[in-house]
């Protein structure tokens, strides 16, 4: 009898121990099933409880991730639940949470954006439950199955969602082509995994971290495609460039409440995995993988800083200048294994960059008419001299994504950059700075478009009234990008914790 | 044995082949279901039994017979462009650069050349007298599925609802996301719905 | 000392007050505008008061003499930043040309330029905190902090009430600006992660400085070292502000189409923040580079305070002269800096605040001018002096002030900052005496143009000054009256860090500078 | 390749010409997802994609003795199947509201 096959154990249910490691994602995957029976005795009229109750289950699946976050520290020699399937670290935890205020976020500001586009339906709760779910497995997926399932589960989630508007043929042909191109990226991952997995014996990370560490794996070039393939199925994920291609009609596409949610939870918790695989699983595969990575991200910073330069629709902007951002993340990715900076950088930029972005696409969800994006840059003309605070708001967070002080996206880009110097990544540094500058343009210049003066002759544009939860949506993401522009040990301290604690340590 | 992998396999390839090249999506369905089925023969010789039910119920007869019907219903025109242009190209020379490379790889590498044979380098057994590594193909007898070893339906069965329990429990979810959007996406859309 | 940390109030009391400036109804001009001068009134007295009690406070810490001093940890370890604030000389002086000029620029605000005047208001509130939060900032990421942020007001308030053309001034400016200065985030990161100490403290950094490691190998040819490196990187960003030759083209641009009432505070002390910004910290940070570029450096500025001095000859618009006179004097500013001994040094530090004085009331001259005739073209402009006698006299105090006429403030400065450049190379106050005497020529040609010649349709009938712009140019006038009658405690407060600055900025393995003289000015 | 003296028995020799039948059909569906433009042509290139993915799996899993292999094998026919339902449900919905099948034509959006 083999060794491997020793070890099984015969039928063994998990513990209860396996499912307190999991007890967030328990919990909004119960909420999501209920929610479809809910769904059912809801009357038409009385939707808004729908989102209501997803608040609460939110809200609950974040009470137990801070818990957990503090039973994760009491236990520092838990190493993953569920025969190591899934990591309960800080790290995934500390992702969870960033997954977390983004979908409830999104979710308080649905329902008057899906009321004016007549949208009101109870499956797009239960689908962003469910999408949530996908994500925070996927934040702490500890073996390859898991994280592929999770990115399906995810992905599948979102497809739907992108489409949710069946009659728009924008909308349907955004899901198709998001589902038609993301099938194609999975089966990336997955030749990538099935290589992993045949080099190394093993598709839980701790055990390919051991096989690589111990020489077991020797650098193959069978592993090195694996790996190569693994990064491009993320890339994908991640909307980097040259695997992007997606991003802007999708993002263009998709009802903006789901634009929000996609562009920044897909990418916290696909940029988790990706931390999680390359950095600590795939570590002593650096000096292969950093050619790769240091590729991607620069191409990303590049193109997505120069094609949002042409743009004249703010969704398709936001989309390209994703695409860039995502490009910096990976100047931390790519310096990681060198100093735990990198990583820190990366975990701080991603919560800054979904508070900032998710505030941006506030704003012009809440701004939209009835049945109408308002996302045209000619439709934000003037928007200051009739709604300033909305407008200050969003003026804000152009700038923290173009990363001028005193906002998060700063540190974001200022804690990648150190990472990057100190591991002797100069020209990426550089190649960040040039692409930096040349991003100042567009972003500047949807406020200045939106402190131009009016034109008289123009298409006066109706503008939606502010509503109340619009409104806290906008001031929460407004302090907090102020807040952790300021008191960044808050979220640093936060961030240096969640990299300490991450799973798989060698 | 070699020889009989070899030969389904080219039957394989030429399912894909036709999938690709067929003007009409039927045609294409229909070659996608040859290759799948040559596919279930392999994973037979694999001793991958489960996979082999799985792939020929699941795929062959759920998917592929939702793609059929699905092409019934909307009778999509075949296409009338020329197969051949950029893309072909660029097509053809991906094709022949990922299959030679991985191929290179599995025939000269390192790890999976006869004597250095990866089996034994990560921990399962290359030993000619173990009686999982010389199994046979096509191998299903009862004493074999008893003794638990890869490839037989209860060890596949025992795993997915112990150590890959969690996995297990995703694809439900997933499964029921996949209901939900088909359902909704498919549903009449009542008339309130604004029409942009 | 108290433990009253004085120096965050002067920087957070305007941001307080901005904040609370949120809570007036926008109807309510009279009462935002008393909020707005009231917050940076306090702010001067305090500031006043922090100067005037600095020679008797103990000076702490080397190498900086800071006398008053806030130091708490900010990003914990692995950044290790810290809040640290600190006042030495030059950053005394320069506060208070911070104060001053946005109490001016306060005062300025009027219910008729500005339509949005609580907009208008509490940026103005946010730039005093920015620009005081450079000023004294000891640390060198809440330096970058501050100096970046700095931009953000500055960008709402010239796209807001700037003129026609202020679109493109100030995406110019804010490109110009920000290109820079990431060059130096990378420098200032660079610096850190290269320390022994790993600190981004200017204090620490300069007691421990890292090595300068070897020369750049770039396909076989030798480029400089990481240290020269980012020294230029600093000198780029500082070069951009200041403005230096090459970088300047954001400058006429802006003051042209910038509010009058801005206009009064960013010329006056924005763009000294570059001057200052080579002093604190690129030559003490770097001298052995600084000492490797200072041909350069030396050059760039005679370009400057000749081409500036060229251009002002041959423009006709009287904003744009005065925006390329201001070039040339900052030139000349630069070449004191650039001396790298005493005398030029402390001669910088006294032509800043002198030239932030006479560059805010002159803008503040021609913009009473503007509002009156409603043209800015030199030509149309003529036989005010008959119309308004007072802003005559005025005018030509600080015309004379300009073109450094001694007994005036200017000529401290210019004379103790020529005496430095003498030092260093007999040529350099040569060249700069050539930008001197085509400074009296466009100087006195706009005064004599604007006042005496024979009055134009444009100028026919239009009032004087009103009692209340008279009193904000009254203490300008005698300020500058004052400086240049009796310099000396101009000087001995900037004497208190200035030998630092030199000692600092010397190095190890630098040639010896022997200073002529040690007080300010041959007052 | 050597055919050994028991005709049945499965050698190591016989993994190179699986893992190239299994790169040969992934390229294959590669090459169908850029040439194809109905998007159920292309979806099927897809699943020759994740065929061709299983094989390798289920291939490693047999002569490295994991079950690994097969489970994940198993677990991407489940993905695989929620995929296609969803995907021809909206190439169903994208049908009904008028549009030709083409994926060339699925570009409303420009840059």
């Amino acid at each position: 009898m083999m060794a491997l096959l020793a070890a099984v154990p015969t039928l063994t249910p998990p513990t209860g121990s396996d499912i307190v490691g999991l007890l967030p994602e328990v919990i909004l995957g119960g909420a999501f099933v209920i929610l479809l029976l809910l769904d059912l005795i809801t009357p038409a009229s009385r939707r808004t409880w729908l989102a209501a109750f997803s608040v609460v289950a939110i809200v609950a699946a974040f009470g137990t991730t801070v818990w957990g976050w503090f039973d994760a520290y009491n236990n520092p020699h838990v190493h993953g639940v569920f025969f190591g399937a899934f990591a309960y670290d800080r790290f995934g935890l500390f992702i969870n949470g960033v997954l977390l205020t983004s979908a409830l976020l999104v979710v308080v500001i649905s329902p008057q954006y899906l009321n004016r586009r007549g949208l009101h339906y109870g499956e797009y709760y239960s689908l962003i439950l469910a999408a949530t779910t996908g994500m925070m497995l996927l934040a702490g997926a500890a073996s390859l199955m898991v994280i592929f399932l999770s990115v399906e589960l995810l992905s599948i989630s979102l497809y739907i969602l992108s489409g949710f508007s069946r009659t728009d043929e924008r909308s349907q042909e955004a899901a198709l082509k998001y589902l038609l191109l993301g099938g194609f990226a999975s089966a990336f991952l997955l030749y990538g995994m099935a290589l992993v997995y045949g080099e190394t014996g093993h598709t839980q990370l701790e055990q390919i971290a051991i096989a690589i560490h111990s020489g077991i794996a020797t650098v193959d070039p069978l592993l090195l495609i694996g790996v190569v393939l693994m990064l491009v199925g993320f890339a994908f994920k991640v909307s980097a460039a040259p695997f992007h291609m997606w991003t802007p009609d999708v993002y263009q596409g998709a009802p903006t409440s789901v634009t929000a949610f996609m562009s920044v939870a897909t990418k916290v918790a696909a940029f988790a995995a990706l931390i999680r695989v390359f950095s600590f699983a795939f570590p002593d595969l650096y000096p292969q993988w950093q050619t790769a990575v240091v590729f991607v991200c620069i191409l990303s910073m590049v193109w997505g800083n120069l094609a949002a330069l042409s743009q004249t629709s703010l969704k398709r902007m936001l989309a390209y200048s994703g695409i860039a951002q995502a490009g910096y993340i990976l100047i931390g990715v790519a310096s990681s294994p060198h100093d735990a900076g990198g990583t820190i950088g990366a975990l701080f930029y991603l919560a800054a960059y979904s508070l900032t972005n998710l505030g941006a696409f506030a704003v012009i969800t809440i701004m939209s008419g009835r049945g109408e994006d308002l996302d045209r840059y000619a439709s934000i003309r003037g928007l200051a001299h009739r709604r300033p605070y909305v407008a200050a708001a969003m003026a804000l967070f152009m700038l923290s994504l173009a990363g001028f002080p005193p906002t998060a996206g700063f540190f974001g880009k200022f804690l990648v950059f150190s990472a990057a110097i100190k591991s002797g990544l100069m020209p990426l540094a550089l190649w960040g700075i040039a692409t930096s500058a040349v991003s100042i343009f567009y972003y500047l210049r949807v406020v200045l478009l939106m402190y131009a003066k009016p034109d008289a002759d123009a298409k006066s544009y109706e503008w939606s009234k502010t509503t109340v939860s619009g409104g806290a949506v906008v001031a929460f993401t407004t302090a907090g990008t102020l807040v952790f522009g300021v008191f960044v040990t808050l979220l640093y301290t936060v961030a240096t914790a969640a990299q300490q604690g991450a799973l798989p340590r060698l | 044995m070699t020889a009989l992998i070899i030969v389904v396999g080219i039957l394989a390839v030429v399912g894909a082949v036709g999938v690709v090249l067929s003007t009409q999506p039927l045609y294409s369905a229909l070659s996608l279901v040859f290759s799948i089925g040559m596919l279930a023969i392999l994973y037979l010789i694999l001793n991958a039994q489960l996979l082999f039910a799985v792939q020929l119920i699941v795929y062959a007869g759920a998917v592929m017979v939702l793609f059929v019907f699905i092409i019934a219903l909307l009778n999509p025109k075949a296409e009338d462009r020329p197969i051949l242009d950029v893309r072909a190209v660029v097509a053809f020379v991906a094709v022949i650069t990922i299959t030679a490379a991985l191929f290179a790889t599995a025939h000269n590498g390192i790890t999976y050349s006869g004597s250095n044979f990866r089996g034994a380098v990560v921990g399962a057994s290359h030993n000619d007298q173990d009686p999982a590594y010389t199994k046979h193909a096509f191998d299903f007898k009862p004493a074999d599925v008893n003794s638990g070893q890869a490839g037989n339906v209860q060890t596949v069965g025992g795993q997915l609802f112990t150590v890959f329990l969690l996995p297990f429990e995703i694809t439900s979810l997933l499964l029921l996301v996949a209901a939900i959007g088909a359902v909704y996406l498919t549903r009449r859309v009542p008339k309130t719905e604004v029409d942009t | 000392m108290t433990n009253i940390p004085w120096l965050s109030i002067v920087i957070f009391l305007p941001l307080t007050a901005s904040l609370a400036l949120q809570l007036v109804p926008g109807r309510a001009r009279g009462l935002i505008k008393g909020l707005t001068i009231a917050a940076t009134l306090a702010t001067a007295v305090l500031v006043a008061c922090l100067v005037a009690n600095m020679s008797g406070s103990p000076a702490q810490g080397t190498p900086l003499p800071l006398h008053y001093d806030e130091n708490q940890s900010w990003i914990p370890d692995p950044v290790n930043a810290h809040y640290h604030l600190g006042l030495d000389g030059l950053a005394a002086w320069m506060l208070a040309l911070n104060a001053g000029v946005f109490l001016l620029g306060a005062l300025v605000v009027s219910r008729r330029d500005v339509d949005r005047m609580k907009l208008f208001c509490g940026l103005l509130l946010l730039t005093e905190t920015a620009t005081a939060g450079v000023i004294l900032a000891a640390d060198m990421l809440l330096f970058y902090f501050f100096w970046e942020a700095m931009l953000i007001p500055l960008y709402f308030l010239l796209s807001n009430f700037g003129s026609e053309k202020r679109g493109r001034a100030t995406l110019k400016f804010i490109i110009f600006t920000v290109a820079g200065s990431l060059l130096m985030l990378l420098a200032i990161i660079y610096l850190k992660v290269n320390s022994p100490a790993n600190s981004f403290d200017l204090e620490v950094l300069l007691r421990t400085p890292g090595p300068a490691g070897d020369a750049v190998n770039f396909y076989g040819i030798h480029l400089f070292t990481p240290q020269q490196f980012a020294f230029l990187a600093f000198a780029i960003a500082f070069a951009i502000k200041l403005p230096l030759v090459p970088f300047h083209t954001w400058l006429p641009d802006l003051y042209e189409s910038c509010p009058p009432a801005a206009l009064v505070f960013f010329a006056g002390v924005v763009s000294k923040l570059g001057a200052f910004g080579f002093i604190r910290y690129a030559i003490t940070l770097f001298p052995g580079p600084v000492h490797d570029f200072q041909w350069l450096l030396l050059t760039l500025s005679v370009i400057t305070i000749i081409y500036g001095a060229l251009m002002a000859l041959s423009e006709s618009d009287i904003k744009r002269i005065v925006a390329y006179a201001s070039i040339s004097h900052l030139g000349v500013i630069g070449l004191g800096i650039f001396a790298l001994n005493a005398n030029g040094i402390n001669g910088a530090i006294i032509q800043i605040v002198n030239h932030g004085i006479i560059i805010a009331s002159l803008f503040l001259v021609l913009g009473i001018i503007e509002q009156r005739t409603g043209t800015r073209d030199r030509h149309e402009l003529a036989g005010l002096e008959k119309q308004m006698p007072y802003l005559y006299f005025f005018f030509l105090v600080i015309t004379l002030a300009a073109l450094g006429m001694p007994g005036l403030n200017s000529f401290a400065g210019e004379f103790t900052i020529m005496l430095g450049a003498f030092q260093t190379f007999w040529l350099l106050p040569v060249l700069a005496g050539i930008g001197v005497v085509l400074a009296c020529w466009y100087m006195l040609r706009l005064h004599q143009g604007l006042m005496h010649e024979p009055l134009q349709p444009r100028t026919d009938g239009v009032r004087d000054i009103s009692f209340v712009e008279g009193w904000v140019l009254v203490p300008l006038i005698a300020l500058m009256i004052g400086i240049g009658v009796y310099p000396k405690p101009v000087g001995d407060i900037a004497n208190l860090s200035t030998h630092q600055y030199v000692t600092l900025s010397s190095g190890p393995d630098a040639p010896a500078f022997t200073p002529i003289a040690n007080s300010g000015g041959p007052g | 390749m050597i055919l050994s003296a028991d005709p049945f028995l499965l050698a190591p020799d016989a993994f190179p010409p699986l893992l190239g039948l299994s790169a040969l059909l992934f390229s294959i569906g590669v090459a169908g997802v850029l040439v194809r433009r109905n998007p159920l042509v292309v979806f099927m290139s897809i699943e020759l994609m994740l065929n061709a993915v299983n094989l390798a799996f289920i291939s490693f899993g047999r002569f490295l003795n994991s079950e690994e292999g097969q489970i994940f094998a198993f677990m991407v026919i489940v993905v695989a199947a929620a995929e296609v339902v969803v995907g021809l449900a909206l190439i169903t919905q994208i049908f009904r509201i008028g549009r030709r099948l083409d994926v060339d034509d699925l570009n409303e959006m420009k840059l």
